[in-house]
């Protein structure tokens, strides 16, 4: 059944049980995505290590279960990158998505295949990868 | 309890609704969003282009006569639809949205000054609240709301004559059913009031019009807007009805042909209304299949529609609060076919994509009510709504999708 | 002269031209006002409401979805129709007539300054001068006029450069074709001395999207316009093309529900366009059925029909100057298939109604250019404008009623 | 046939040779009628007697047939009558033509009966009607 293609087990974990939930104080930079659609809203939390690795990493959310999930998976993926390295992933995302790239070295964001079918809840399945960018490039606050 | 189902009679003349969704049969519960059409007013747009289509007004041939004598008939079945006195003070529009945008335009950017009040109500659609911010910067006048309160989003109604008293409120424009909370508003003793203090009044009766008898003379409404879509009629076309001692002082909104008098390269003289409102070629089938939409709602009985209703609304609010962790918004009883909620922790996008695996058809997010929603602590809820053609089985369907849902995502 | 007949081909797809008027077949020469539709977006129409239809963006159940995507597809299919480089250069209006007072109003009216110049040319439709003429007076703007001159309707463009030389010329709007005299504008060439003086261009479409090859990016316009119903489409749906960088800096025009990103009860944050420009329920089945529409035209070529419009008026033109004491209107060639004639003293309208007694359906009055026709020193005349379906026969119908009015009313 | 009953021989005479053509000068009074489906225009020229009766009566036309015609009809028809009189016989006609009232001693104007079965040509037959008002009710000029 396509929709627990969308909803799978590792889907539904990270989004009652989300990782990296909460907020970090300055000198963290933040960012934000909003979806008009729903009123959904996350911001991300982004700490660099004096090597311009991301050293902390974290989010808050009010949103859906594929937001959400996508955000807490998108949290583990990307920590411990650079900024390029990041936002390489971030692409390589976003075409896995939408323009059937390959999945290689997503990890367990494979499990938002099923958003393909969705195509209405790709905004979901993005709004924290767009406030990951924005974090990585916003200021303190 | 036991109002004879209008489903039993009715619900075959919709032929959309016969379909499977994801393996289900369709519940379609979104009717606040949009309404379906029954197959008369379906016909009739066929009708109409296979035998009668011109262009309308200007012209003297067979197709262009009988094209104008629909259009002008439709526009009377409309002021007999609203027991308006004439047909002279109903204007054909896109929809709510365009009739609210025409009156903040034409009347209010002209009417009001620095200082004067707008008042509306804290549950408005971002149709009657957007155009209100837009020309009160625009004239420098102020807006004010009435609170709503609670989940239940009641409204202090006493408090309103001294609202008047103590502001330059210069117009109310306020919602006649909540789309969001299924509250039905007095909106006949706020017009005594508002007039009573000299106040001019618009009725955003997008909710009500297909779901209740209407008549704009008992309201005594200024103005009262709502949208064919949301009453059995066809996409692009709404009304705006205004009192015509209004209307004739009011500034065109948009400009064209037919809505002149006399044009030189210079200048140009506006005819009288409701022509004044309508640059342009109108949406002429759309006006003929609203009129044939209207025919079919008197046909039901809009009493009836309204009845039933009121059973869907009240019984569905009462077997979703029995859900457990389930929150109602909206009032206890008395309320209309529509039931917003929010299910524990379950996020309405979440929900209705459950539901509609399940072949139900809820609306999930702000339903254009961002400001009250928030003001619920909410950033989305999940709305059912009713409408003449639902089953009680499918309220039983409803309930046994939230309670899988419930379990699902627990 | 011997081009193969379109009608031959593709009347039959039109079922409103199969029935008599006054006893006799119809024969429909009031195009330029109206078309007729093919049975493929009649039955698009159809079978959209009863099998998809339900309110767009912001549902997640199936109906919605299905209905968003239709709607979405429709406005990638008009980008393709007018080879525009991004769907989201595509805003859907009501019509020629909104489209253009969009135009005036979010973007002439923010971006405009006293004694800034609108260049116009004098065969413009009411629609494209109402509404110049209405914010020229707000923001206190001047308006310019090329002058057409003689029955022929010539523009002399070789004056345009100096024009805009001599002028502080801000925006030029001008008709691609006109609906009175049939002449085609050279829309790609003024576009190009426009941009070279830094002014924006906007073209007036209502009678060339349904007529010919348009392509955006090779008239290079920042703005186009045209309406639904003059291209075999719905009522009420129209097209607004806008470069976007223009497009992402203006104003929305009507506010409301679908064009905001945010809202809270003070004020309200916008969408990127198409969408900011789209408040409220738009025409779903309109854009829908437009876009059924524009696949009829491509399936019958729009190179093929240009040359049907071209032969078709050509020769009414010839034949019709035959007749003892007719005065043709517009170019002696390369004209559209619009032929404007006085026929004797014979006033228009009574023309109109002979015509039409004979079955054959003309228009008569001022074809909402009333400036011009004033210059021509008349007060209205008649036009037959054709389409794809006309045939040479009808033609003949045509000249041999205007035969007989000249002896009934001589 | 319907429309050689609307174009009666009488409205064809009448449109070709309307009767009391021409403009009046001051202190005569002047009343226009405009059309604005068609832009035609009506001017009526009433000028009365010292006992109020209308004496002199002309009027100017950019119209239609039938436009013509029932003002030419109508200037025979009110010469001579009072205001009260002149405006009696308007509101008969009209009634004539849009309620189906009696014909009685409308005279020659019962040749615009076919007007009944074109109703979008009322407003032709009843322009010069109008601007008669104008004109009773109206300045010198
Ligand atoms: C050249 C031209 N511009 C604008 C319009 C107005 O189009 P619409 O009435 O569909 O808005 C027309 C049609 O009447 C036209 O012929
Ligand atoms: C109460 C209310 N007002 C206004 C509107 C706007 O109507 P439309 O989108 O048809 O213009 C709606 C519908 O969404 C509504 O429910």
């Amino acid at each position: 059944m396509d929709f627990d293609e969308l909803y799978q087990e590792i889907i539904l974990d990270h989004s009652k049980r989300p990782r990296n939930s909460g907020v970090l104080p300055p000198p963290a930079t933040r960012g934000s995505g909003y979806n008009p659609a729903c009123g959904d809203e996350v911001t991300v939390f982004v700490l660099k290590s004096a090597e311009g690795k991301i050293e902390t990493i974290s989010f808050q959310a009010q949103a859906c279960a594929i937001c959400t999930a996508s955000t807490s998976l998108m949290t583990l993926q990307v920590k411990g990158t650079t900024q390029e390295q990041a936002l390489e992933i971030q692409r390589h995302f976003i075409d896995f998505l939408t323009k059937d790239g390959s999945s290689e070295g997503l990890g367990h964001l494979r499990a938002l295949a099923g958003v393909k079918k969705f195509p209405q809840r790709l905004k979901c399945a993005t709004l924290g990868w767009h406030a990951l960018e924005a974090a990585l490039k916003g200021d303190a606050g | 309890m036991t109002v004879p189902s209008l489903a039993e009679r009715f619900r075959a003349d919709f032929p959309i609704l016969d379909q499977t969704v994801n393996g289900h049969p369709l519940v379609y519960l979104d009717n606040a969003a949009s309404t379906q059409r029954p197959t008369s007013v379906i016909n009739e747009l066929s009708r109409y282009y296979r035998h009668d289509h011109a262009n309308v007004h200007r012209g003297l041939h067979a197709l262009s006569t009988r094209a104008t004598a629909l259009y002008e008939n439709a526009r009377q079945r409309v002021a007999t639809f609203l027991n308006a006195e004439d047909p002279e003070s109903i204007v054909f529009t896109r929809g709510t949205t365009e009739s609210i945008n025409l009156v903040a335009s034409s009347w209010a950017g002209n009417e009001l000054k620095p200082g004067d009040g707008i008042l509306l109500t804290q549950m408005e659609h971002h149709a009657n609240l957007i155009p209100w911010q837009i020309v009160a910067r625009r004239v420098g006048a102020r807006l004010y709301f009435l609170t709503v309160t609670g989940d239940e989003g009641e409204i202090d109604w006493s408090q309103l004559d001294t609202i008047f008293t103590d502001n330059p409120i210069r117009i109310v424009a306020l919602t006649h059913i909540s789309n969001s909370l299924g509250r039905i508003n007095p909106v006949a003793e706020v017009c005594r009031t508002a007039h009573k203090h000299g106040a001019v009044t618009l009725i955003d009766a997008a909710q009500s019009a297909g779901h209740m008898p209407l008549d704009v003379r008992a309201i005594d409404c200024d103005f009262l807007a709502f949208s064919g879509h949301k009453c059995c009629g066809p996409t692009g076309i709404g009304i705006l009805y205004g009192r015509k001692s209004l209307l004739e002082k009011m500034e065109p909104y948009q400009t064209g042909g037919e809505m002149i008098v006399s044009v030189t390269f210079e200048g140009a003289e506006w005819k009288p209304p409701p022509h004044r409102f309508e640059a342009g070629t109108p949406h002429i089938a759309g006006a003929i299949g609203l009129a044939t939409a209207l025919d079919y709602l008197d046909q039901v009985g809009r009493n009836s529609i309204q009845e039933n209703d009121h059973h869907f609304g009240n019984i569905a609010a009462t077997r979703l609060r029995e859900i457990p962790d389930l929150r109602v918004f909206g009032p206890l009883d008395e309320r209309a076919g529509i039931v917003s909620f929010q299910l524990g922790k379950i996020h309405a996008h979440d929900l209705v994509a459950f539901a509609d695996q399940h072949g139900v058809a809820l609306r999930g997010g702000h339903h254009c009510n961002q400001p009250l929603v928030r003001k619920l602590g909410l950033h989305a809820t999940a709305r059912a709504s009713f409408y003449l053609y639902n089953t009680e089985s499918e309220l039983d369907r409803l309930v046994a999708v939230l309670h899988s849902a419930a379990k699902y995502f627990g």
